[in-house]
């Protein structure tokens, strides 16, 4: 990791703070799930928290992202709380989507998450309409589109970058190439170059070691204000990795990757353990300050998951409501 | 004060002049700006609202739709134009997936107030892949509304309801009937959603028809009552909601039905409503309700072939007789 | 000789045997080979027949279907693997634009021998976009057949029956079901499309289930027989095409019909088939066909929510006592 | 056009022989359009025949083609006849398709025409699996998808190409570049280049004058050769114009392309016109055989539309039928 100067401080530390809340949220999520106590199942962030962070804190807050199937980590980092998002994994009333979503659907209007989404790449055109809006409406707002390695076989993205590169749309396309679609390496089924791939739209790509929250934020940084003045579109690959499964149920899964280069990845590319020796090193923090901060956050999503445990789930006559903006039981009206 | 004009131009002036009064709504699609999409219902648009708000596409169906869908999350009201109704399967994932289901799925925090405005119909001689009617599937999905204007004055007052609408809503125009004209006002004037239209009354025998049929069935009426069968005719002008009461209200008096529809009839439109009916008014009928939807055949180029997929006034007053005289019923 | 075996193996073994037997099969797929699908239905595949027909893709589904309707018009005969149902919305226009009409559209000179197998089915807690029931909008298509198989024995002998028909079939398997044993011969058997199973015989009304819904079905017909009431249970097996004689034959008997399905209501299955009843038994019935399909809205994530959404034993025992005892006849 | 050896007269007299035949088939199609003898519309290849018989020439008779809306040109390249195609076009019972597909939907099996198609890049993923289904079946045959520049806008492309370049498919993607997308010049609504978009999947590209019947042979005869080798797939922009509107309706064109620029690619560069000068002045035909050429053919497509104006519409209860194959009436089955 680059050194950095040290005006940064309160940056630094809420970049921090942040990854560990997705790693906390995480490690409760996967819990919940081993104690059959989350219905469905759900698809961890950790390991990748630098993306989603790095990103996440170079947006404000009016500004649009949308996620995907493993959306925990960006719900977290664009500003969501631990208790409405563990009410909505649970399915409870109080969750952001009153439990209708669930973790596949997660969305936080009011920090500009317009939502997870369960089909692959299914987002990429919201996320590109988003920044058409802004731009047609007088809107400073850009517009980040996460997405998977995997998702980039889907053809829509083609589509898209089509468009948001002939509008020059404030839109910038994040790919989180963590190696797996599912339980296939990726570099099976990707040919070529997928930087070329958004090039030969004319988009400027990057490259940018995802495990590393600083040069994911620099980069973001001068991309997102770019963007904003109409320099639009752009993409960047960061390369990352996922440390569970696929999803939380993905337990046995030699025959895909190995176990030894999972582990390498924990030992030496913890984008969260990596940024807590430097903010040591450069003398930001303390070990202790570290340690505090972490089980201060443990607590605090121990106390969430502890309220959605006992938040009561939507009464039954809510089932037909929402179907139709404007019609307050879709039964009695189709 | 009330001009005839053409479905065409209905539509034209039904997205002026909300055009006009919200500047959040734009047009997106191919060919919509100078060429004003090959049946040119959109021309002279480009010319008062700029590229801005009438935006060519790339022939990038799914991508535009989905465009559309994150635009309308976010403040703006975009109208898609999709050239052909065939085109609907490719853009299946964006509205039925994605605009259909948001609201839903964000216990209401977003919405997507969107229209997708297509066609139906055919005998156009445009073989399979432009011919077809395609408002049963999209029908099918919770949270999508499905208008089916039957004329320039619906097509008017039903377009401006579905811009102003928060919600998705796909609107089927007839191709065949964008140079037909009808009674139009010169003032404003909309169609709320899941009112039928009662066209014509009758005692003896309820004709429900949607888009294209509603013709054949005014048509049909007409050829009936020379021979002294009275037949009411319902346009229910949406289906989804669907003006289940005025349909039933009138089978409840006349004791037949006979529902015609343009898109396939198995798994369409005209079982859904005949299985309303014969449900819901099931001690009124005196007969089984009939069916008429386009044939279960994709639909051919050659005339001779394409002419005999989809009801005829004639067809539906010969069926029409059937039942009245109740040579049907025995049968059943 | 009989043993019982899953759903999945049921699925697996009916592939293993027809690719043993035909070397123009493959199978093409996300995560089809070493994965053997999510499901694990496909375990162990790849290892007998190898990379070459057992072929992963990307996520692609739109390419991939695409790609095995031109290797079915080329000699091939492919089976594609979509992870979900709901994921059918991706491929429409490939399936229903190109797959369904080819043969037509070439004057019967092309055909299109592919299997698209997927599944169906909520209460898995998976949400709107991997818990819908598909089939209607497949079924509404000229051109493709529908297969929806209700056991572990139905799985097998409609898949073989799929692999070796000449056209486009699409078969949904219940997700849920794919661990549920059932009697299975080892014997090589294949289940005819057209061809309903009547399930259990019964006087007083018939309980037409499909998919997920026959065992629905044949729990309501144990609680009603203990109170009485003598339920005939139908699995049509397949709804394109659609044994509608044995349907009829079973309500001109019982006078009584409800029809159960997974699918939406509105606009769905089971609208088309309590319209063909209604139509075609109509002197028959002795009271309204009733329709059971699941709830009209996006699947709901909470579980206090999705359960209510889906049509279960006591829901359907609830509604043929009323139509037996003629409750709900009166208010019709 | 590059000066050639005299070793190829026959292969030289049947490229222009079918180029004459592409445009005397189409000046009749036009012809039955605008005296209303026609069912429907068409679009016209005229000007497009050297992509078209340049590529088909290169091809077996058992090596497949896709076409597209714009189809007729590649059905007769490959092989088909006139009284059947115009037959198919006034949708008579002795049409390639018994009269049920018309236009745009010829598919002419006997010579590996997997059919036009009304869906514009429709027929992208039919053409890499036909190449799929050659391969795996142990045949030798090579796949040419022809699209147009409108038609790289489809996200389906990408997803197909991705899978041609992992699996080394012997597939030829050609894309006719005419300028036009419908109403509007395909520069306005395609970002980037076109050849990078294939060349980041690892698509070894090229581009070719497609007004030059030769260098499109030549080009297609190598590319040919060496996806029969497993060395594909490849792809192939073919600069080229339209010489009518859209389709035969399509007649005030003002507003999106100017009479100049027709006449100027008319007058300068006709594939026909300057085909027959080079074979004149390389010795291979003269003046009058040339004449001869287009008399005969002219007079043959005029025998055939009679054949076809006089032949009989399919019978009324073939309109259920070849729904399903192994199914006689449908109706009756469903
Ligand atoms: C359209 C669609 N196809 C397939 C799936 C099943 N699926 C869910 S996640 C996934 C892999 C996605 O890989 P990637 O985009 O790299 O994201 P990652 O899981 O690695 O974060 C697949 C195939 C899906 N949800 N949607
Ligand atoms: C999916 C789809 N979208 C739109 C159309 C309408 N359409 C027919 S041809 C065409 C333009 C195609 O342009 P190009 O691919 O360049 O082919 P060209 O007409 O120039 O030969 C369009 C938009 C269609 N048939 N299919
Ligand atoms: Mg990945
Ligand atoms: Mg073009």
């Amino acid at each position: 990791m680059a050194p950095k100067k040290k005006t940064n401080t309160e940056d630094y530390l809420r970049m921090y703070r942040q990854m560990v809340r997705i790693r906390a949220f995480e490690d409760n999520a996967n819990q919940l799930y081993l104690s059959a106590k989350m219905p469905g199942l759900t698809h961890m962030y950790s390991g990748q928290e630098a993306v989603a962070v790095g990103i996440c804190e170079a947006l404000e807050d009016s500004d649009k992202i949308t996620s995907t199937h493993r959306g925990h980590g960006h719900c977290v980092a664009k500003g969501a709380e631990f208790k409405q998002m563990f009410c909505e994994l649970l399915g409870k009333e109080e969750g952001y989507c009153r439990g209708k979503g669930g973790s596949m659907h997660i969305a936080d209007q009011s920090h500009g998450n317009l939502g997870a989404n369960a089909i692959v790449g299914g987002s990429m055109g919201i996320a590109t309409g988003a920044a058409l809006s802004a731009r047609r409406l007088g809107k400073k707002d850009v517009t980040v589109c996460f997405f998977g390695d995997g998702a980039t076989a889907q053809g829509l993205w083609y589509e898209v970058m089509n468009m948001a590169a002939l509008w020059k749309l404030p839109v910038i396309y994040a790919c989180e190439n963590n190696g797996y679609s599912e339980y296939t390496k990726t570099d099976e089924i990707a040919a070529g170059s997928i930087t070329a791939r958004a090039e030969a739209f004319g988009i400027e790509a990057h490259m940018v070691d995802g495990q590393d929250v600083l040069a994911v934020n620099d980069l973001a940084q001068k991309l997102v204000a770019r963007a904003r003045k109409g320099e639009g579109p752009f993409f960047i690959e960061l390369k990352t990795y996922r440390y569970h499964g696929h999803h939380v149920g993905d337990i046995n899964r030699d025959y895909y990757r190995s176990k030894d280069e999972e582990s390498e990845w924990k030992k030496v590319r913890d984008p969260i353990a990596n940024f807590g020796k430097w903010l040591e090193s450069e003398g930001v923090v303390t070990a202790d300050e570290l340690v505090a901060i972490n089980d201060e956050i443990r607590a605090d999503a121990e106390a969430a998951v502890q309220y959605a445990l006992d938040a009561g789930y939507p009464p039954a006559n809510e089932v037909d409501m929402h179907v139709f903006a404007g019609v307050d039981h879709a039964l009695a009206y189709v | 004060m009330t001009r005839e004009i053409t479905l065409s131009k209905a539509v034209n002036e039904a997205i002026a002049e909300e055009m006009r009064r919200d500047e959040t709504i734009f047009l997106i699609g191919e060919d919509v700006a100078e060429a004003g999409t090959p049946f040119k219902v959109l021309s002279g648009l480009v010319e008062e609202f700029g590229t801005d708000r009438v935006i060519d596409t790339p022939i990038a169906e799914p991508g535009f739709m989905g465009i559309a869908v994150g635009a309308a999350m976010t403040g703006s009201r975009p109208i898609v134009d999709l050239m052909f109704g065939d085109f609907i399967f490719l853009v299946m994932d964006q509205l039925c997936n994605q605009a259909a289901k948001t609201h839903y799925m964000s216990g209401g925090k977003l919405s997507v107030p969107l229209v997708l405005r297509t066609n139906l119909g055919a005998t156009r001689r445009s073989a399979a892949q432009h011919s077809q009617s395609l408002h049963a599937l999209v029908a099918h999905i919770p949270g999508l509304k499905v208008a089916l204007p039957s004329s320039a004055y619906e097509a008017k007052g039903l377009m401006k309801t579905a811009i102003r609408d928060d919600n998705p809503v796909v609107i089927f125009e007839d191709k065949l009937m964008y140079n037909d004209k009808a009674p139009v006002p010169e003032e404003e004037y909309l169609i709320p959603f899941g009112e039928a239209n009662v066209m014509r009354q009758g005692r003896d025998v309820t004709l429900i028809g949607t888009s294209s049929m509603v013709q054949v069935c005014q048509k049909a009426a007409e050829i009936l009552e020379k021979e002294g069968i009275s037949a009411e005719v319902i346009d229910p002008r949406t289906i989804v909601p669907l003006d289940e009461e005025t349909i039933l209200n009138s089978v409840r008096k006349t004791s037949r039905a006979i529902v015609v529809d343009e898109g396939h009839q198995n798994f369409g439109i005209t079982g859904e409503i005949a299985s309303r009916i014969s449900e819901k008014a099931f001690y009124h009928l005196d007969a089984p309700v009939q069916r008429m939807g386009a044939m279960d055949v994709p639909v051919p180029f050659s005339p001779a072939l394409e002419d005999i997929t989809v009801p005829t006034p004639e067809g539906v007053a010969d069926r029409a007789r059937l039942i009245c005289r109740g040579e049907l019923v025995h049968a059943a």
